[in-house]
């Protein structure tokens, strides 16, 4: 298991490059979660029927 | 409300300007001879209107028609039979009235009638101004060098957003004889205006834009 | 009310569409991204000239195909928007723009970091990268220039324009760059996927490509439906929705 | 004056040489204010060799990208004014709306940029080839690849110029904008002047030139005059 971690020698350029992908791919994801959340609570404000629209 | 032989027309225009809708299913019709006054208290989208019937700007849904067919299929026969005069000048601060109404009736016309053109800058009292550059004009008179074009141009169409800006009297009275004459020969006019329009001869048809609903 | 009616796509379909689509596109992608890890990272062998190393590969290919990618999508979603004004088409590419700028981003890391200990230095003015790169700034062009724009219509007309512009200019720049890189680069220096690699090598770098396919086509679905509530607060479809809580 | 009479239709070349003559003619009312990106051009060049040291060889091994980097960058400096008059003045509209082929009204636009910002680069640069020590024989070379190179840049970055049209200080967004797109031309315009200076062929980078100015010519009109109809649609 350490030697696969080691990755030759040359884990930390293998696992950096991972380990920044993964970040980037996760943070893109969660940060469209909120964005899909904020939207949703926007509308469902703003579209309730009986609500003058101000803000 | 399009009657049968209206030559420009609008049909159910809407614009949005972001969050806020700034035309909400405007139609209108204008036929030859016909004055048509936009009427409405400032931010109803008078501005936004007449752009939109020059086709400087695109509407969100609805159309602009000119003889029947939408002005986007075939944008360069209807702008070549209008004149639009915006809140802008239209006028180049380097160049004299003559140098710039000469670049636009050469691009506009294959052979522009230049005679009239020193009579035209006469009668709005340019005349001795002819080869000033315009910076050195006031706002009056820079809109009278725009004005000129009206008599210069052979158009079907006018449409003039406050076309009285910035004009003294006699300014306002060359163009309200400029207005009637063009309706007399059968050309349509749409305008909108601030002060008092003093129309003798011809009375102007209204379109009233109501105020619009104001959005989050 | 207002009629807010689209030419073509219209926007409660594709909203439903891809409510109901977007999580199984999710998960098939989080499956995709685990088999391809274990294939690359565990199953493949090593290289027999890089040994551990290349396994940087199964990221930094998809990546940079991916940036690829995204960017003629969104330049043909842009010209569909300014040929037929489809407002939807619109929305895709806006919703394309900030994760194409992450996958270009991610190339040029992985590409640098890759680097480093196969030509010894961080940053490389190989022919890739360096196309990467200005690829990097037409995706924050694009980006900038949408929020620069106050008017959001005429922004994203603008945006569509410069995008097709764009992509014409792509092929042009990476030929210059690939030219200008063989002039003042002594080729001797081989990279690793330039011998033919085992077939066990090549299958992972698919089913990477395939997880990263998923992930923007489960973004760009997500994304949509952003774009789309921003857009059409005001209409009945969503009123609707709300109403019976389907948001 | 009746709604049918069909009017003749204007020349396409009336229009091109009105449109140019008229700009032509406002460009040489304020021509001071025109040198600006010659002397930018100038100033730039002579700053290399002081950032870098006066040792010839390496002056005139560096010679040719710092002279072509300082013109595209000259170039730039020029662009972001392109169409802002017009737009202010409320003539571009006039433009828009006159009726003729916005492409060729935007093509005399862009040649009387070139005409007032471009030629001036390309008329200095042997004096600056001087300047950092190249060997005569690369002079030719470099006024001819300017000569090309400036007439591609004048014509792309005006669709950025366009773009920008109602962006407040969008200088620094017009540079994000045509720089990548002038990666190309940069890359064959050096690469042409540098093979001089090594005495190999340049014939190979000034007809890739050359192709582009030909290719630029006749795709860019098409996006300024989009890239202008939208800037002038909002109004502001």
């Amino acid at each position: 298991m350490a030697e696969w971690l080691s990755m030759g020698g040359r884990g930390a350029f293998v696992w950096s490059a991972y380990g920044i992908t993964a970040f980037v791919l996760i943070v893109n994801w969660v940060w469209l979660k909120h964005q899909v959340r904020a939207a949703a609570t926007k509308s469902k404000r703003l579209a309730k029927p009986n609500k003058t629209y101000d803000t | 409300m399009t009657s049968v032989d209206a030559v420009l027309s609008a049909i159910d225009l809407t614009s949005w300007r972001g969050e806020t809708c700034v035309l909400n299913e405007v139609s209108l019709s204008l036929s030859a001879g016909q004055i048509l006054q936009v009427v409405g208290p400032n931010g109803s989208g008078k501005t936004t209107l007449l752009r939109t019937l020059a086709g400087l700007a695109l509407p969100d849904d609805g159309q602009v028609m000119w003889q029947g067919n939408n002005i986007e299929h075939d944008r360069s026969t209807f702008q070549s039979q209008l004149l639009y005069l915006g809140h802008k000048p239209g006028v180049s601060g380097a160049l004299t009235p003559r140098e710039n109404l000469l670049a636009f009736l050469h691009v506009r016309q294959a052979s522009p009638d230049l005679t009239q053109l020193d009579d035209a800058l006469d009668a709005l009292a340019l005349g001795e101004r002819k080869e000033l550059p315009c910076r050195w004009l006031s706002a009056g008179q820079q809109r009278r060098v725009a004005l000129a074009r009206l008599v210069l141009e052979p158009v079907n169409l006018w449409i003039l957003d406050e076309p009285l800006n910035a004009l003294d009297v006699d300014g306002i009275a060359w163009v309200v004889d400029r207005i009637e004459e063009h309706a007399e020969r059968g050309g349509m006019v749409l305008f909108t205006t601030h002060q008092p329009m003093p129309l003798v001869r011809r009375q102007a048809q209204q379109v009233l834009l109501s105020e619009v609903e104001m959005s989050s | 009310m207002f009629k807010w009616i689209h030419k073509f796509g219209s926007p409660p379909f594709v909203y439903g569409f891809s409510k109901a689509l977007s999580p199984w596109i999710g998960l098939a992608s989080l499956g995709l991204f685990a088999w391809g890890l274990y294939l690359g990272l565990v199953k493949a062998p090593p290289d027999y000239e890089q040994g551990e190393v290349y396994r940087i590969m199964y990221v930094h290919v998809p990546a940079a195909w991916m940036s690829m990618f995204v960017y003629v999508v969104m330049a043909i979603s842009s010209a569909v928007f300014i040929i037929w004004r489809m407002k939807l088409a619109d929305a895709v590419a806006e919703a394309s723009a900030f994760i194409g700028a992450s996958f270009t981003f991610l190339a040029l890391v992985t590409g640098s970091i890759w680097g480093r200990p196969t030509w010894g230095t961080w940053w490389e003015w190989d022919a890739r990268l360096t196309s990467e790169l200005v690829l990097l700034f037409l995706y924050l062009g694009y980006i900038a220039l949408r929020s620069a724009i106050e008017h959001p219509q005429s922004g994203a007309r603008a945006a569509a324009i410069l995008a097709i512009v764009g992509v014409v200019n792509i092929p042009i720049i990476h030929f210059s760059v690939e030219w200008w890189n063989s002039l003042h680069q002594p080729a001797s220096i081989t990279r690793a996927d330039g011998p033919t690699m085992h077939i066990s090598m090549i299958i992972p770098l698919f089913v990477m490509l395939g997880a990263f396919q998923l992930y923007y086509a489960h973004h760009l679905l997500v994304k949509l439906r952003v774009v789309m509530l921003e857009r059409d607060r005001r209409t009945k479809w969503v009123a609707e929705r709300v109403q019976n809580g389907k948001l | 004056m009746s709604t049918e009479q069909e009017t003749p239709t204007v020349g396409i070349w009336q229009v091109f040489s009105t449109v140019f003559v008229r700009d032509l003619r406002i460009a040489f009312s304020s021509w001071s204010e025109g040198l600006n990106p010659l002397l930018f051009f100038v100033l730039v060049v002579s700053l290399f060799p002081l950032g870098i040291g006066p040792d010839p060889r390496l002056l005139s091994s560096i010679g040719p990208g710092v002279i072509w980097v300082s013109a595209l960058l000259a170039m730039l400096m020029s662009l972001d004014g392109l169409f802002a008059a017009d737009h202010r003045d409320g003539t571009l509209e006039q433009w828009v709306l006159s009726g003729q082929p916005l492409s060729i009204i935007a093509l005399a636009k862009v040649c009387t940029h070139w005409v007032r910002s471009g030629l001036p680069l390309v008329l200095m640069s042997p004096l600056l080839g001087v300047f950092l020590n190249l060997p005569t024989t690369a002079l030719p070379v470099l006024v001819v690849s300017l000569l090309l190179g400036t007439m591609i840049l004048s014509l792309v970055g005006a669709i950025g110029s366009a773009l920008t049209l109602t962006v407040k200080q969008g200088g620094v967004l017009l540079a994000l904008l045509v720089l990548p797109l002038s990666v190309p031309v940069l890359i064959f315009g050096a690469a042409a002047v540098q093979a001089v200076v090594e005495q190999r062929e340049a014939l190979g980078q000034l007809a890739l030139l050359g192709g582009g100015v030909m290719g630029a010519l006749a795709l860019a009109p098409v996006g300024i005059a989009a890239a202008l109809r939208v800037g002038v649609s909002s109004g502001d």
